[in-house]
């Protein structure tokens, strides 16, 4: 099947946008609400029968969620990446979707988890149900609202470590300068020039070290 | 700081009690079972450390595949949330003298995945470790130096008190509780009544109790043996 | 033979068999280790282990039941010993004899069966019950394997036949059919792959064993170096003419081990009706057409 | 290979086959660590002496797990780019990638083969190493994973900046440096590992790592915005700056070829691509909406003394700057000649700076037009500002002659559009910037009359170890056609019938002392004479502090022959406060930082 | 402390029962679990369980500058961890428009066919091993140790490599490397004999493996089986050939296949693998020192690369079958998303609860490791 060829059974769906990336990589775009019809299409006419994934791509920016199903075929050896786009939903009124559990089987696991993992429900999946996440009761953790880091400073404690070294170091007035976190609580990690930390740190240790004497007082 | 507690000890009488004990101890050390859970990857040098080519049968130890029967729980890198609970039944089913082996970076201060939500960073917080072997994951051979400092340390446990850290869970249990409740929520429960068993050493403390116990206690359900399965 | 003398015997027969047993415990990790091309334990490694065992702090019962199953599998095996005659000591064995023997060798699977059925542990239960039906499968060719050399040598004790082979030829050479037979049922019964069915750890996690700790362990352990123990000697006082010493007696016991050792390590096992079919064809037709022959 | 068939059953003797293992030895290894690769990934060792404490590894360290900690017995040096950080590495979280190993700008930090680490439950804190030469338990073992050139993420070479050939420069004063193209710019600005050492080292802590990130993304305007935080000179500074940045840049500090990043260049290139209008609007950025009704006045239109202007009135305060010359920029502008630094550029920064609100006074000498008194008077503050105009003699014999001149007197008259004297021949004293700078200025002026360069220079200092002048600067002026004596002391100008003859020198054996004062040795033997027309004497300036009058002078403080000022430059009199050149040497972004320094000061008393 | 009041559970009125495999058991590879509803020996249903070893590896990856998921990426499967620096890598590569230079194609593909090696020999070991047969397990540790020693040797790390990077690998080859991945590949192909007599040939282990959790081709097909699953069920389908990338089109190899699609068409399948890429390595070895140049080509600004907007389905043929990344980059300096297609979440979820329907106990672990199911791969 050639290039035309496999356009002209895409164009039948409407308002597609077909874009050929390379020989073995189709990127297509389409309505949510057309896109069981273009699957279908493509695995009853075309041969793409291997749905590789169903990838889910939180973009918070526009309010949306894209899904992009990557569709195999053994004998054109090509793939269709066909992407869609959802509403994101709010947490009263969670994003839904489709399943196409009834054309591609392996449809089970990547809506479990992408409904794990983003809560977009799939209407008609069998078993929309948690899987991985049996002991998480958070939000879905690969949302971009979800700050992964910042839950974890706040549920876990760190190793305090205070090898002989440091206490040598701190004694000859040394010490701990800059930590870790430091540099990734600025935020990015560009704009992080480390003397500013460390004057920051500094600053903080001195202001601490008043309030102290103050409070003795 | 550790407060130096308070430990109701048994009166031995027989006079030949010590060279029994040593005799035990010695033989404890050359035999090691080892219960390996793959909590993470680092088990994947374990097989190596088990097999041919550094044969950890050379140094008595060998794999056993319950915990009833096994000595040492290796915890082979990061532990998942979901992992830690079976970790934690499992510990708490083994047979005393028990150890734990900390392997990989994981088990000390989260590791590489220190900023992962599902996962838990420091291991001695929900159970005593003995030893710990350094390394993302550590060679076979750093394994078996582990193993070796293992082996070392319960055999001169009685003159260094490291080989017995296992004694520190019933002795504080109250502080291993609270971490466990903390992550795992209030009604967390495991189906081994450690309080007994910690009578039945006479390694109760004061604090083997605390509120965290006494939490235990108001939401524990009698112990049935299949309730075992956690959700 | 005075009470006195029989009382020692009665300690030591056990005492050599576990000792011995170990060393063919030794001996069979030994073997494992060599054909996977490593060097193996130390010396004295099966003697740790069972130190250890019962030094264990924990030592967690299931009940009584559990308790007696336990001793009555080591004790079963015990018995088996005082049976088993070795050079010098003859214990109970000529009042005994193998039909006696054999009986006792079934005590054991009894008694696991007993003790394991009270741990309550479904994997446990899978275990024996895979364990007793392996027991059915190569008691009839060992029955068959005992009767044709009770029927060969015209005795049923034990010395009776070691003096048979001492005068006339080894029972190998004499009916070689009915040993290649005897060394099917020595396979099954010592539980070595290929009819490793019940102990199964990818399946059933080490099946029977799995609720066993602490001592209760240490007595499988116990059990497991006499059974070596008893199965060594006991075919080599029914097939290679015993021994008149036990420099003679232990080669022979050692080696009897050493073969299906070396066996088993080169093959998975078969399941369960496998097992069976496997033990109910072979052994039991080599047994029989043996039998037509001595018969 | 054999081919197995599905359909075979297999045999039951075959695995006996391998029955032959019991003749066969054992694989298992020794019990103890073997040898490790050569290129394996143990622990970690660290070069202390190598290490400038950039803290790139932190930044790459994809697992949090480098802490910076500070040693107190390393020297801290922020001009050469030397912190007293070094990394110590938290094997808790480590996962061995190397990645610390190959950003590492000076190969400090490495690998070993050593691979066993162990310890008891209690001992963690033997988890969180501080590596040194020697490994995690002291011992001594190979090398493993190190730097190669391969594995190497940083780029190493600095993108090369195109320059007019000397031929075509010679005869004008056109800028030499034609500057970055954008590719050029977000590749060498893609270099940078934002270590901040450059901002450590900048006198007036620019934020390099910031502006030369926002090239990097393409965004000039942010660039910009970076640079009128802390500089309103960024177009001076962009071409003449003395890059002590560059000098800390810890790519510099690398081993081999390892070029610093053209952190001047950038600056200049996004300079130049930022509208005029927009750079306006950006400098406005943060001006205070209410006057504070205060005002001030600033002597010298200089760097310093505009920087301070633009500082105070975007704190809301009138500023009214007094300049003697008739434009402004003080020495930039009438020190620095027009192919190093373009006019245009040079208005345009002061047009910013007066586009905020800085109000100048052109032609008007403090001192004579008016006196400081009355500015004190009529403002609340005065900032002197007045940087070194008058050029410092050798005094040697006939150094007093009308053909031997000194350096500033001639470029102020360059720019100024004054008829110069230009000599067939010429020898300049000194191996400093001005040297170099007067030396090809007059070099371009031959040409221009003569059609051929002569002019030799002179230095005490030695070529390629001591010497003062850029070596950018060295390179060109003998790619022009200057010839340079090194190491060669001024013995006595030569003059024949009142006419400058020329110059004899003597071989320099050492310039200091073993004090380190400036007290230079000569072999008298080794005599030298350069035939000139001219002598040029550039070995430095002062100020001239007359203009403060007797009364203020003799209220102020000296230190040798310098107004004593505090770290924040207020001088011993309250209202007074002086900036620039004059009291911290002559260099653009010195004077700028104290601008900044002194605005902030005068800011804080006002508003006290 | 004492649970002597055990009993069975007796689930309702029916004869079944129900049995839970893992997480830490041996018939489990890795850190699994597995419910099983038993009547007698018969499964009547199985349901995985996952998530012991979830990580939360997309938001992991999400967090972290490009350069930094270098070291993060490979942990995503354990036994076979090069693949997956290879297909971040490609990603990468395809979306920053760069390519790697032709060296370091060749060098990765090595680095690919290797690991593949590896891999293999550790399934044979614990195929076998579920069968009762422990001496395989024993040999092919030991002899895929060897392999990892090579590893060691050029990527510096023995089962993380981190080798990749985009832009090529980070290292050249040491001296004398080919020589010795030459006398290996020599030593393995010495062994064929011994491991085919040990467990290929062992009638014991062949009938416990024929029709062994028997898949047929449309099956494997609806479930989205991939790799040496799919070919031994007769689909010679092989990302390698069929989705060329790196320099496997300039190479020889045959994709083996069989038709019956059970646990021992698929150790041979697996078998037959092994020696394709010894076969593949030795072309390599013959190549790679005529194929001169840089075996990178520089991404500046390592704390930052500059990857434009854009997205890449990289495909790779692990050990395990079809391996893909997604990478989603919206032109900041961390990945806007990354998703991981472990071929083993296809195998270890859907597949084996279906086949372990009908299964024997005894099989159910048989099942699971001949399918190679590597649960890292799920849970991610």
């Amino acid at each position: 099947m050639n290039k035309v060829q496999i356009d002209e059974i895409l164009n039948k769906v409407n308002g597609i946008k077909i874009t050929h990336k390379r020989k073995t990589r189709i990127r297509v775009d389409v309505d949510a609400d057309s896109l069981p019809t273009l699957l279908e299409l493509i695995k009853g006419r075309a041969s793409y029968i291997h749905l590789s994934a169903i990838t889910c791509v939180d973009w918070i920016a526009d309010n949306q969620f894209e899904l992009v199903y990557h569709v195999w075929s053994y004998e054109e050896k090509c793939l269709i990446s066909a992407h869609t786009r959802i509403d994101r939903g709010s947490e009263k009124n969670p994003a839904k979707y489709i399943s196409v559990y009834d054309l591609f089987k392996p449809a089970d696991f990547f809506e479990r988890d992408i409904f794990e993992m983003y809560g977009v429900t799939f209407i008609g999946s069998p078993r929309m149900e948690k899987f991985i996440l049996t002991e998480w009761n958070g939000v879905p953790p690969m949302l971009k609202d979800f700050d992964a880091e910042a839950y974890v400073q706040e549920t876990f404690k760190w190793t305090d470590y205070n090898p002989d070294w440091l206490q040598e170091l701190t004694d000859q007035g040394g010490g701990i300068a800059v930590k870790p976190e430091d540099i990734r609580t600025a935020g990015n990690t560009h704009n992080m020039s480390t003397h500013r930390e460390r004057d920051k740190a500094k600053a903080a240790a001195v202001k601490a070290n008043d309030k102290m004497q103050g409070w003795k007082q | 700081m550790k407060k130096e507690l308070k430990i109701k000890q048994k009166e031995r009488t027989n006079p030949l009690a010590h060279v029994f004990d040593d005799f035990i101890r010695f033989c404890q050390s050359k035999s090691l079972f080892m219960l390996h859970y793959c909590t993470g990857c680092g088990a994947i040098e374990l097989p190596p450390a088990m097999t041919s080519r550094f044969d950890m049968e050379r140094l008595g130890i060998q794999p056993m595949v319950t915990p009833r029967q096994a000595d040492i729980l290796l915890i082979t890198g990061y532990v998942s949330i979901k992992t830690l609970k079976r970790v934690i039944l499992t510990y708490e089913q083994m047979q005393s003298p028990k150890y734990v082996i900390g392997i990989c970076s994981c088990t000390v201060n989260g590791g590489m995945y220190w900023q992962s939500y599902a996962t838990a960073k420091k291991l001695n917080e929900y159970m005593p470790v003995d030893v710990y072997i350094a390394g993302c994951m550590p060679r076979p051979e750093a394994v078996m130096a582990g193993l070796q400092r293992l082996k070392d340390n319960i055999r001169n446990d009685k003159k260094e008190h490291k080989g017995s850290a296992w004694k520190d869970y019933f002795k504080r249990y109250d502080y291993y509780l609270g971490n466990q409740q903390a992550l795992f929520g209030e009604d967390w429960q495991t189906p081994t009544d450690i309080i007994a068993e910690a009578k039945l050493y006479g390694l109760e403390t004061e604090e083997t109790y605390g509120k965290h116990t006494k939490l235990l206690e108001k939401h524990q359900t009698p112990l049935l043996p299949q309730e075992m399965r956690i959700k | 033979m005075n009470a006195l003398h029989l009382m020692a015997e009665l300690i030591f027969m056990p005492l050599i068999a576990f000792i011995v047993g170990m060393m063919m415990v030794l001996m069979m990790r030994k073997i494992s280790a060599r054909l996977q091309r490593r060097i193996g334990p130390p010396f004295f490694q099966p003697l740790y282990d069972i130190v250890k065992l019962y030094g264990k702090d924990t030592q967690i019962s299931h009940g009584l039941i559990h308790d007696i199953g336990i001793i009555m599998a080591v004790g079963g095996y015990i018995g088996a010993e005082i049976l088993l005659p070795v050079p010098g000591m003859e214990g109970i064995a000529a009042k005994g004899g193998v039909i006696t023997l054999s009986y006792f060798l079934m005590i054991p699977s009894l008694g696991m069966a007993l003790g394991v059925g009270q741990c309550a542990n479904p994997n446990g239960s899978i275990g024996i019950s895979r364990a007793l039906t392996a027991m059915l499968a190569y008691d009839i060719p060992f029955i068959l394997v005992v009767f044709g050399a009770a029927w060969h040598y015209q005795s049923t004790s034990l010395i009776g036949m070691i003096e048979y082979q001492q005068v006339h030829q080894w029972g190998i050479v004499e009916m070689p059919l009915l040993a290649i037979a005897g060394l099917f049922a020595l396979q099954g019964m010592l539980g070595k792959q290929p009819f490793e069915i019940y102990i199964a750890p990818a399946e059933i996690a080490t099946g029977p064993m799995v609720e066993m700790s602490g001592k209760y362990m240490g007595g499988l352990f116990v059990m497991q170096t006499f059974q070596l123990y008893t199965a060594g000697v006991l075919y080599a006082s029914l097939f290679l003419g015993g021994g008149t010493s036990f420099l003679t007696l232990l080669p022979k016991a050692f080696l009897v081990v050493a073969l299906p050792m070396s066996i088993a390590f080169m093959f998975p096992r078969y399941k369960t009706e496998d097992v069976i079919r496997i033990l109910w064809k072979w052994p039991v037709m080599l047994g029989l057409i043996s039998l037509a022959f001595i018969l | 290979m054999k081919k197995i068939n599905y359909n075979d059953k297999g045999s039951i003797l075959n695995p006996l086959k391998n029955l032959q293992f019991y003749a066969r030895k054992p694989v298992t290894e020794p019990l103890g660590p073997r040898d490790a690769s050569a290129s394996y990934r143990g622990f970690h060792i660290n070069d202390l002496n190598k290490c400038i404490g950039c803290s790139s590894c932190q930044k790459i360290c994809d697992n949090a797990a480098i802490t910076m900690v500070e040693v107190p017995s390393i020297k801290e040096d922020a001009a050469k780019g030397l912190r007293n950080l070094r990394p110590a590495i938290d094997y808790g979280r480590c996962c061995w990638c190397a990645l610390c190993v190959d950003i590492c700008p000076t190969s400090a930090i490495e690998m070993t083969r050593e691979y066993v680490h162990t310890c008891d439950g209690d001992e963690t804190d033997s988890y969180f190493i501080f590596p040194k030469e020697t490994g995690i338990h002291g011992d001594s073992f190979e090398k493993g994973w190190t730097k190669t050139e391969d594995s190497d993420l940083l780029d190493r070479i600095r993108r090369p900046m195109g320059e007019m050939l000397s031929e075509a420069r010679i005869d004008n004063f056109d800028e030499i440096v034609d500057g970055f193209t954008l590719e050029m710019a977000v590749q060498e600005a893609s270099r940078c590992v934002d270590c901040g050492l450059c901002e450590d080292a900048c006198p007036a802590h620019m934020h390099a790592p910031n502006y030369i990130r926002s090239i990097y993304e393409g965004n000039l305007e942010q660039a910009v915005e970076w640079m009128y935080e802390t500089n309103p000179f960024s177009h001076v500074c962009g071409r003449v700056c003395t890059h002590i940045c560059e000098t800390a840049c810890s790519l510099g500090h690398g081993e081999g070829e390892s070029d610093p990043i053209a952190i001047r260049w950038l600056k200049r290139f996004a300079m130049d691509n930022v509208s005029k209008t927009k750079i306006k609007q950006i400098a406005r950025k943060g001006k205070a909406r209410k006057k504070s009704g205060k005002s001030i006045a600033v002597v010298g239109a200089g760097p310093a003394g505009l920087t301070a202007a633009f500082d105070l009135v975007k704190k809301g305060h009138k500023v009214t700057v007094y300049e003697s010359l008739p434009k402004a920029g003080g020495m930039t502008r009438y020190g620095i000649p027009n192919y190093r630094l373009p006019e245009d550029r040079l208005d345009q920064d002061i047009e910013v700076i007066q586009s905020v609100g800085v109000d100048i006074k052109y032609n008007v000498k403090v001192g004579t037009d008016i006196s400081m008194a009355q500015l004190y008077k009529d403002n609340h503050a005065v900032v002197m500002a007045i940087g070194l105009q008058m050029g410092r003699s050798t005094r040697i014999k006939g150094s007093d002659h009308k053909m031997v001149v000194k350096a500033v007197d001639l470029l102020r008259m360059i720019p100024k559009g004054d008829k110069v004297n230009v000599p067939k021949s010429a020898v300049v004293i000194g191996g400093g910037n001005v040297a170099m700078d007067i030396a090809r200025s007059m070099a371009r002026l031959q040409q221009q009359k003569y059609g051929e360069v002569n002019i030799t220079l002179t230095a005490l200092e030695q070529l390629g170890k001591t010497f003062l002048a850029d070596d950018e600067e060295v390179k060109e002026s003998l790619e022009e056609g200057i010839s340079i004596l090194d190491a060669r002391g001024p013995k006595q100008c030569v003059i024949k019938n009142n006419k400058l003859v020329g110059l004899e020198t003597v071989k320099v054996i050492s310039i200091f002392d073993a004090q380190g004062r400036f007290a230079p040795k000569y072999d008298e033997e080794d005599l030298q004479f350069h035939q000139a027309d001219m002598v040029i004497e550039a070995i430095g300036q002062m100020s001239d502090v007359s203009i403060l009058g007797e009364e203020l002078t003799e209220e102020l403080e000296w230190n040798r022959g310098r107004i004593q000022i505090d770290e924040n430059g207020h001088t011993s009199v309250e209202w007074l406060w002086s900036a620039g050149d004059m009291v911290k040497g002559p260099d653009v972004i010195n004077a700028v930082a104290d601008g900044h320094r002194v605005a902030k000061d005068i800011d804080r008393f006002l508003n006290k | 402390m004492r649970p002597e009041n055990y009993q069975a559970v007796k689930l309702g009125d029916s004869n079944e029962y129900e049995i839970f495999i893992g997480p830490n058991h041996p018939g489990i590879e890795g850190n699994y679990a597995f419910r099983l509803m038993l009547d007698g020996d018969i499964v009547v249903s199985g349901k995985a369980d996952a998530g012991y070893l979830h990580r939360g590896f997309e938001k992991l990856m999400e967090g972290r500058l490009w350069i930094q998921n270098l070291a993060i990426v490979p942990r995503i499967c354990v036994p076979d961890p090069a693949p997956m620096e290879v297909a971040y890598s490609m990603a990468v590569e395809e979306i920053m428009g760069i390519e790697a230079p032709i060296r370091a194609q060749w060098i990765r593909t090595m680095q690919l066919e290797l690991s593949r090696v590896a891999a293999h020999l550790f399934t044979f070991g614990g195929h076998a091993a579920t069968t009762g047969m422990y001496t395989p397990m024993f040999w092919g540790v030991a002899d895929r140790d060897l392999v990892l020693d090579l590893f060691e040797d050029f990527t510096g790390g023995r089962v993380y490599s981190i080798y990749n990077i985009p832009g090529g690998v980070r290292r050249e080859l040491p001296p004398e490397f080919l020589q010795k991945l030459s006398n290996l590949l020599d030593y393995l192909e010495s062994r064929q004999n011994d491991y085919d007599n040990l467990l290929f040939t062992n009638q014991v282990f062949v009938e416990r493996a024929k029709g062994c959790g028997a898949l047929t081709q449309s099956q494997a097909l609806e479930l989205s089986v991939t790799g040496p699953n799919l070919r031994a069920c007769g689909l010679a389908y092989d990302v390698r050939r069929d989705d060329p990338y790196l320099v496997y089109d300039e190479l020889e190899f045959d994709i083996p296949r069989q038709k019956h699609g059970d646990a021992y068409s698929r150790i041979l399948v697996r078998r037959d693998e092994l020696f394709q890429s010894i076969r593949i390595l030795r072309q390599i070895i013959e190549r790679l020192p005529s194929i001169k140049g840089k075996i990178r080509t520089p991404i500046p600004n390592p704390l930052s690369w500059n990857v434009r907007k854009g997205e890449a389905y990289a495909r790779v043929e692990s050990s395990k079958g079809e391996l893909a990344y997604y990478v989603v980059s919206d032109g900041g300096d961390k990945p806007y998303r990354v998703h991981v297609r472990g071929p083993s979440s296809m195998h270890a979820v859907q597949t084996l609860e279906f086949l372990a329907k009908g299964a024997r106990l005894e099989d159910v672990a048989q099942i699971m490791f001949s399918l190679d199911a590597c649960p890292p791969e799920v849970d991610r």
